[in-house]
């Protein structure tokens, strides 16, 4: 049996009035949650690779537009849908039921959710440029969907998003009307035909217009600042949804547009100056700034979501990098990390509403300790921060040591460098959001919260599982990779089930797993089978150079975490963007103020006068001459 | 054949008939003439454009094109014909207050005259159903009887009719230059007009007609007159009679001034459009300015579009005006009971879901969101400037993609206040069920032509093939002459 | 020199005849590890805290011995009682006893600890250290000379690797007898975080006089002390907050 | 390779390591007392100590995180031995190479982190962020001089490197090939051991030193077991970056021990530095040495 991508299409159709009807009730919850398992049976049925054609196609303004799903947008896809659903079952029950009593419409969640996945697809099956607008544009008026369900600082957010999403789509459009101009068609084989004889002038403006449209919604600097608002004060399972994967359909339409259709040679071909520094390299160094910057805005954020979100910002920085090595390692290792941050990123942006669902705050500053009250929650941050830190044994490490070999191996060490420093931040900020929600004292008002319902913490524990499977055993996800990869006309990538199997240096993650574990278990025997006896105490049994503790005392570290390396590079967080933003902002509207002046003059009949002695004033002179 | 006049004539006719049946026994024939006239003119204009086979000339009353009233007839002339009884019955205001009656004989003034200058092949009947346009409208404007109103007409008036003298002026440089005023018999002195006094007297009628266009700069009264207007005559302005106006320039610049350097004024003045309008929209605090001063970058667009060489631009062109005409006159229907600040209007969406529903619908389409059709006049207004490929038709691509950005700025400003938690007292504005019927009707009209795109694009070219065919068009009317010697 | 034998420190001895010769050479060579690595958690309450970086640093080197000082009471073995030790200051000391891991060695150094010196008559001064806690050791002196320090460390040593350094199995097991006096200095609401009596369940060193009168009055009013154990909250979904 | 000859070799790897590290403990202690004019302790006091440590009667424990952190800072150890090459000894050398490496010493510091953190304790916690700050400050030269290495030998495969380095003798070694790399990585390296001037995050006297504030018993003895296998880590790796690892026992023992008396030397001489100066410091000379050093790799 195979799957139909008609079917699939109407599947995720018809989805949007069925979610409208039935999200209100806990079983219809279900039921929507169930539609997403249909609709991620049949998108496995269709398989990679298979280039599935959809039957429906329109001739539009002389442009046959159609869709087909090759394995690049099946990659893709199968995340999207698989994150959906999991932010689904994660909503469908006590969540769900609670929040629905404060006041927020399930009904449009779950609309917005299922909009969302049929925009998504819409975009990943494209076959063409037409069909690939068409997506595209969805996507972003989706998202805003999902944005402004939680209403207060959310919509300030979801507005910004939204100039921004404009402003991509506009110079996506652009982009591909100039490429009309240039290719005289928007099919994708015409047009990957025609590049080659394009003008490096127009192939600049065609490549930037697409590469800087398409990189609004990946955040990438200096687009970077909506991202994180806009995605961290959206409803739990809408944040968790668009965490995962929604900024990375900006990835995938880079790699469609750059990769396949222009081409790794013609990007090899635009020289910014001379030939020092073309826009492949600077579409790599774009990309490791933007992997570090937003990772150490990460770090200072005391609100729990925004610090997520701000390094969902910093990894799509990591795929951008590997795809624009564009060898087969480093490639593979930003379509893999694509995977692997949807699965974490889900996971650490579920627990941490698990937290908020408990507690109701998500400031880092009044939390603390719950490891003791929300173990479950707690280990599915803990394998989550791995995961986003990129340590072995989870699958974020696998991605993260590919683009690491990529880069060194292709000789871009100051890159490699970058991209470690990045790393680095990643691990400090993320054990900071570990440390003061689950680690230290626990409140006095949290010593009576509750474990997340099981609704919520099985998705989390679930992706926690595929997290550890997809780590130890990569080579689960790098056979579609490698599919993916030889889509977008890229070598595939060289694999093995631990890893990757190379003569200059080889992973295998089931060893270096097997190992660790082994490691665990002799420093478990060592610890638990040796030596006396231990006792657990109190929290307040501690030392505190002979102060006498009690629980009203705040016994915790937790604000300004990182002191002295504040101290260091406070100076280096200028908030040069935000305050670019703002200027530009506010620029804007002292010139839109004029103009606003120019309607409001007392006389503006004035200008007809004006208008008239310009025109006789240009005949005469040109009588004269 | 001669039934076309009909379409100018009852309209003109009702208009000063519908007095004489303000009050009495026969009130009620005062309030079905107006609806009953557009309706047939609507009937026999469809008609024409069903059997429409092939362009047309009518001398009216037998007099030959240089001195009688000349009507030429091709597609584009009655597409746009059919839309101004269409959408006039669409906004036919009721008859509410004491000056119904002339609010109605002044709206079929209006919509007599529009139909006029979308069918007139002669450059004097043009002008003189320009001013009757004006004179109608001004009346409109004034008509509410509140003294922004009056003086938002006057204001109109001023900048009207000052643009009515250049147009004048214009109108005597071209005869003084060739000694015809008939569209066909300038068609063939094109080379007459192709030097800097020819130039010339297309940007002094450019700037007469372009008062009604909203054309950059002497669209000064737009703000001031849809903020003070009664919304439904805001949208005809907006809406219909700024479309003619814009079909007049064009059918001028096509006729009459085949030259790059027209073209280019054009796209000048429609960037400067869309800039100076964009912007000051994104600046606006009340819903009726903001639609306003939207409605300015718009017909940049459509200046834009129409300044491209080729049937492109006039389907572009034509496309372009066509979805502006719907959607904001739809919008400015909303406006009504949405009018004023638009702070205002937080919670709104709760309280008339359908409207805020059918804001948003055609907001998205006005953004150009695909599969709507605004995308597809964005589409092919922004595929044109890329064919044609100058810097200048470059920067006239990043003007209308940036005021795309800037209108994407404020609309969901206002969709945000719509859909914001209501702030308490005073309650949201209600939309009244009459509005919410015709902005319902121009939405149905919007998704049918988005599930129709194809049929309507290829009805649109075929229609561009004939715009753009001058030669036929000197030959149909010089036959009509030659027909009625 | 003072001889240290003439103050009295009470010592319960366990049977140390049982279990086999493994288990017994595993002790021995416990016993000898303890005693050659002590931590010393030099809390210093008083003048004779001076004398202890001489001990430390290249004159007498007390790391040859195995002798290192600890900051946190955690790490440390030997409580350093440097000097007089005022009422709020014992307060801060047997919070610090309490938590620090035993085996654990109290050294009084300085006559201060022994009998209060010159501070006798002070109405703020405890007298006599061991009425609050074993006592392993007293060096006597104002102040004793680093000499004496590490003479009395090295006797300590002895008595360690001897198996006789056993104060701190009498806090446990006369726990009631220490909590009295505390009681009597502190007054009745005195307690410290840490739960001493579970622990002598815990480690199986209950005695006879681990509970009295005093342990009895501590219950009335003391704070809980379990650990914050990880629960599941399994069971019937939350009822919902409004 | 028989599965049985590797058994051994992983049994192996880490008990040498660690018995290796005790003696680099002692050694450490004795030049401390020999730079400051003292006997030091007795050959066996590293071992003393944690036997008296795991011999605690009692003993405090936080919560299960706080025990099992103990059990990654010492397990993790012990699995990142197996993949550090040493003279006859390969282990799973090959199917990790030094990313991996470098990153799974990090496990180790992860797992104290949770432990440390779970004790509810400011002083361990504040400790842990200068630890992590100071590992940002240290990773950075360390990488640049992974990134020069490799790309110098070609390879991350830490076998490769070794010998390559074996096979032209002393001129192929790597810090005669690329000094400045070889420099800066003596900066990471003390770094790294967390010695003066650079020993922010144990800081006794401040933060009552920070991560083990609350250790006693097995859980400090724990972490002297992790500190022997660290300092054999970071030794071994520099001696296999730059010193051509070892041709035999004899030679590979007496270069890392000879390497660790470099740092150790210096520590004993200095006070400690402030976080914000350590990071100055880091970022600066061993950053732009290794820059330097990396510009001629590339070249």
């Amino acid at each position: 049996m195979t799957g139909s991508l008609d079917f699939l299409l109407l599947l995720s159709v018809v989805g949007v009035p069925l979610a409208a009807l039935l999200a209100p009730s806990v079983v219809g919850r279900w039921l929507l949650v169930l539609l997403y398992v249909v609709q991620l049976v049949e998108l496995a049925l269709l398989g990679s690779g298979d280039g599935a054609r959809s039957a429906v196609s329109f001739s539009l303004l002389g442009h046959s537009v159609g869709w087909q799903l090759d394995a690049l947008g099946w990659f893709f896809a199968m995340i999207t849908v698989a994150a959906a659903g999991f932010s689904a079952a994660y909503a469908a029950g006590e969540w769900g039921t609670l929040n629905a009593r404060a006041g927020l419409s399930l009904r449009w969640l779950y609309v917005g959710l299922q909009v969302n996945v049929f925009a998504m697809l819409v975009l990943l099956a494209a076959g063409d440029m037409v069909a690939l607008f068409i997506g595209w544009e969805l996507t972003s008026w989706a998202g805003l969907l999902l944005m402004l369900l939680a209403g207060g600082e959310a919509i300030a957010a979801a507005r910004r998003y939204i100039v921004y999403a404009i402003a991509g789509g506009m110079m996506v459009l652009g982009g591909l009307l100039m490429t009309l101009a240039a290719a005289g068609s928007l099919q994708f084989d015409a047009v990957a035909a025609a590049i080659p004889t394009v003008g490096t002038s127009a192939l600049w403006a065609i490549t930037l217009l697409f590469v800087l449209g398409f990189s609004v919604k990946m955040a990438t600097m200096p687009f970077h600042l909506w991202q994180a608002p806009a995605y961290a004060f959206s409803p739990a399972p809408a944040s968790a949804f668009l965490g995962a994967i929604s900024a990375r359909m900006g990835l995938f339409a880079i790699a469609l547009v750059a990769i396949k259709l222009i081409g790794i040679v013609q990007l090899d071909r635009l020289y910014l100056y001379f030939d020092a520094l073309n826009l492949r390299n600077l579409l790599a160094w774009v990309a490791v700034f933007t992997a570090i910057l937003p990772t150490f805005v990460a770090m200072k954020q005391n609100d729990a979501r925004l610090l997520l979100g701000w390094h969902g910002v910093g990894q799509g920085g990591y795929m951008l990098l590997g795809l624009v090595m564009a060898d087969s390692l480093g490639s593979a290792g930003g379509l893999l990390h694509v995977f692997n941050h949807a699965t974490y990123q889900a996971i650490l942006l579920m627990a941490v509403f698990a937290v908020i669902h408990r507690t109701g705050t998500a400031d880092l500053n009044r939390l603390g300790g719950l490891v003791a009250r929300m173990p479950l929650s707690f280990l599915a941050m803990l394998i989550g921060i791995i995961g986003l830190a990129g340590l072995p044994p989870m699958n974020g490490f696998v991605s993260k040591w590919m683009i690491y070999r990529a880069l060194i191996l292709e000789g871009q060490p100051l890159l490699f460098v970058a991209t470690v420093i990045s790393t680095l931040g990643t691990v400090l900020s993320v054990y900071k959001l570990l440390h003061n929600t689950f680690l230290g004292q626990l409140r006095l008002e949290h010593e009576t919260v509750k474990e997340a319902p099981w609704s919520m913490t099985i998705p989390m524990l679930v992706l926690c599982v595929v997290v550890f499977v997809t780590g130890v055993a990569p080579g689960l996800v790098l056979e579609y990779v490698a599919a993916a990869q030889q889509a977008l006309g890229l070598a595939p990538v060289a694999f093995i089930l631990g890893g990757i199997d190379s003569p200059a240096g080889t992973l295998d993650m089931i060893w270096v797993t097997a190992i660790l574990l082994a490691g665990f278990g002799i420093g478990a025997v060592l610890f638990y089978l040796m030596g006396g006896r231990s006792r657990r105490v109190h929290q307040l049994d501690n030392y505190a150079g002979g102060h006498f503790l009690t629980a009203d005392v705040r016994y915790q570290y937790s604000d300004n975490f990182y002191a002295g390396l504040m101290h260091r590079i406070r100076p280096w967080y200028r908030g040069s963007f935000a305050w670019a933003e703002e200027a530009l902002v506010s620029t804007f509207g002292a010139i839109a103020t004029a103009a606003r002046g120019f309607f409001e003059q007392a006389n503006p009949a004035h200008w007809v006068l004006v208008g008239t002695t310009l025109i006789t004033t240009w005949v005469m002179w040109h009588a004269l001459v | 054949m001669t039934d076309l006049t009909l379409a100018v004539a009852l309209p003109l006719l009702a208009a000063f008939v519908r007095p004489l049946f303000n009050a009495g026994a026969l009130r009620w024939l005062g309030q079905l003439i107006g609806p009953v006239v557009l309706a047939l003119v609507t009937v026999i204009l469809f008609a024409h454009w069903s059997t429409f086979s092939e362009p047309f000339a009518i001398a009216l009353g037998g007099f030959a094109p240089p001195l009688g009233i000349a009507f030429y007839v091709d597609r584009m002339a009655l597409l746009f014909a059919l839309a101004v009884p269409l959408v006039t019955l669409l906004l036919w205001p009721g008859d509410d207050g004491a000056d119904g009656a002339r609010r109605q004989s002044l709206t079929l003034l209006l919509a007599a005259s529009l139909t006029g200058l979308a069918l007139s092949g002669d450059l004097f009947n043009l002008y003189v159903f320009y001013e009757l346009a004006a004179v109608a409208s001004y009346g409109l404007v004034a008509g509410n009887g509140s003294s922004a109103g009056y003086v938002a007409a006057f204001r109109y008036l001023m900048i009207s009719a000052l643009g009515s003298v250049v147009g004048l002026l214009g109108i005597g440089l071209v005869y003084f230059k060739t000694g015809t005023l008939n569209l066909a018999e300038l068609a063939t002195l094109g080379n007459e007009l192709a030097d800097p006094q020819g130039l010339a007297a297309f940007a002094m009628l450019a700037i007469g007609f372009g008062v009604k266009a909203e054309m950059f700069p002497v669209n000064g009264w737009v703000p001031e007159v849809y903020g003070a207007a009664s919304r439904r005559v805001a949208a005809l302005l907006a809406g219909l009679a700024s479309k003619l106006a814009v079909l007049v320039i064009v059918r001028i610049l096509l006729l009459m001034f085949p030259s790059d350097e027209a073209r280019q004024l054009l796209l000048v003045l429609g960037i400067l459009g869309v800039v100076s309008g964009e912007l000051a929209a994104y600046q606006a605090r009340d819903m009726a300015r903001m639609l306003g001063w939207s409605s300015i970058g718009q017909l940049g667009i459509v200046f834009i579009a129409f300044s491209l060489p080729g049937e492109a631009g006039l389907v572009a062109g034509v496309a372009a005006a066509l979805h502006h005409l719907v959607v904001k006159s739809a919008l400015f229907v909303l406006a009504g009971p949405w009018g004023g600040a638009i702070d205002r209007l937080r919670g709104a969406a709760t309280v008339s879901a359908l409207g805020a529903g059918l804001f948003v619908l055609f907001a998205l389409s006005l953004l150009g969101l695909p599969p709507l059709p605004g995308f597809w006049s964005k589409f092919l207004v922004i595929g044109g400037l890329a064919d044609a490929g100058t810097a200048l038709h470059y920067l006239g691509m990043a003007a209308v993609l940036t005021g795309t950005v800037i209108e994407g700025a404020y609309l969901l400003r206002v969709i945000t206040t719509l859909y914001a938690p209501p702030a308490g007292s005073p309650a949201p504005p209600r939309q009244r069920g009459s509005d919410l019927l015709t902005a319902g009707l121009f939405g149905i009209a919007l998704l049918a032509a988005a599930v129709m795109i194809d049929p309507l694009w290829q009805t649109l070219d075929a229609l561009a093939v004939s715009g753009v065919d001058t030669a036929a068009y000197q030959q149909t009317v010089l036959a009509a002459q030659e027909a009625h010697p | 020199m003072t001889d240290t034998e003439q103050f009295p420190v009470r010592v319960e001895q366990p049977d140390r005849n049982g279990g086999n010769i493994f288990s017994r050479v595993f002790d021995e060579l416990t016993a000898f590890c303890r005693s050659r690595s002590l931590f010393i958690l030099h809390y210093c309450t008083g003048c004779g805290a001076i004398e202890l970086p001489p001990a430390m640093t290249s004159r007498f080197d007390m790391e040859r011995l195995g002798i290192s000082p600890m900051v946190s009471p955690r790490q440390a073995d030997i409580l350093l009682i440097t000097g007089y030790v005022s009422v709020k200051t014992l307060k801060r000391v047997m919070l610090t006893y309490e938590q620090m891991g035993s085996p654990k060695y109290v050294i009084g150094i300085c006559s201060c600890t022994v009998n209060g010196g010159m501070y006798w008559q002070s109405y703020a001064t405890a007298k006599k250290l061991n009425d609050y806690m074993p006592v392993d050791l007293y060096i006597a002196g104002c102040m004793p000379r680093p000499e004496a320090v590490i003479t009395g460390l090295r006797q300590l040593m002895d008595k360690i690797a001897a198996g006789e350094a056993n104060g701190w199995e009498d806090y446990y097991r006369r726990y009631d007898y220490y909590l009295g006096h505390q009681q009597r200095l502190f007054g009745e609401t005195w307690q410290t975080p840490t739960d001493v009596i579970a622990e002598a369940r815990h480690y199986g060193l209950f005695g006879p006089e681990t509970l009295g009168d005093h342990t009895r009055l501590l219950e009335q009013h003391q704070a809980p002390l379990e650990a914050l154990e990880m629960q599941l909250g399994l069971g019937a979904p939350d009822e919902v907050k409004a | 390779m028989h599965w049985s000859e590797l058994a051994i070799e992983l049994t192996l790897m880490p008990l040498v390591a660690f018995v290796v590290g005790l003696a680099m403990v002692l050694m450490m202690r004795k030049i401390a007392a020999r730079l400051q004019r003292r006997v030091g302790p007795p050959l066996l006091q590293p071992l003393y100590d944690i036997v008296k440590l795991y011999g605690k009667r009692t003993q405090t424990s936080h919560g299960m995180l706080h025990e099992i952190g103990i059990v990654m800072a010492v397990g993790g150890y012990v699995a990142a031995e197996t993949l550090l090459p040493v003279p006859g000894m390969n282990g799973i050398a090959e199917k990790g190479g030094m990313i991996t490496l470098l990153y799974l010493t990090m496990i180790p510091s992860l797992g104290l982190a949770l432990g440390v953190g779970q004790c509810a304790n400011p002083n361990g916690s504040i400790g842990i962020s200068r630890a992590l700050t100071a590992m940002l400050a240290y990773d950075i030269p360390l990488v640049i001089v992974i990134a020069g290495v490799a790309i110098h030998f070609g390879t991350t495969n830490l076998v490769d490197v070794i010998a390559q380095q074996q096979a032209g003798g002393i001129a192929t070694w790597g810090a005669v090939q690329m000094p400045l790399l070889a420099i800066a990585g003596l900066f990471a390296l003390q770094g790294m051991l967390g010695k003066q001037p650079f020993e922010i995050y144990v800081a006794p006297a401040e933060i009552a030193t920070g991560p083990m504030v609350e250790m006693g018993g097995k859980f400090l003895g724990g972490l002297f077991v992790m500190q022997c296998f660290q300092l054999y880590t970071a030794s071994v790796l520099y001696v296999t970056l730059f010193l051509g690892g070892g041709e035999n026992w004899i030679a590979f023992l007496a270069k890392a021990f000879a390497v660790l008396v470099i740092p150790m030397s210096i520590a004993f001489l200095f006070p400690r530095y402030r976080t914000e100066d350590m990071i100055t410091m880091l970022w600066k000379w061993p950053v732009v040495l290794g820059l330097i050093g990396l510009a001629f790799v590339g070249s």
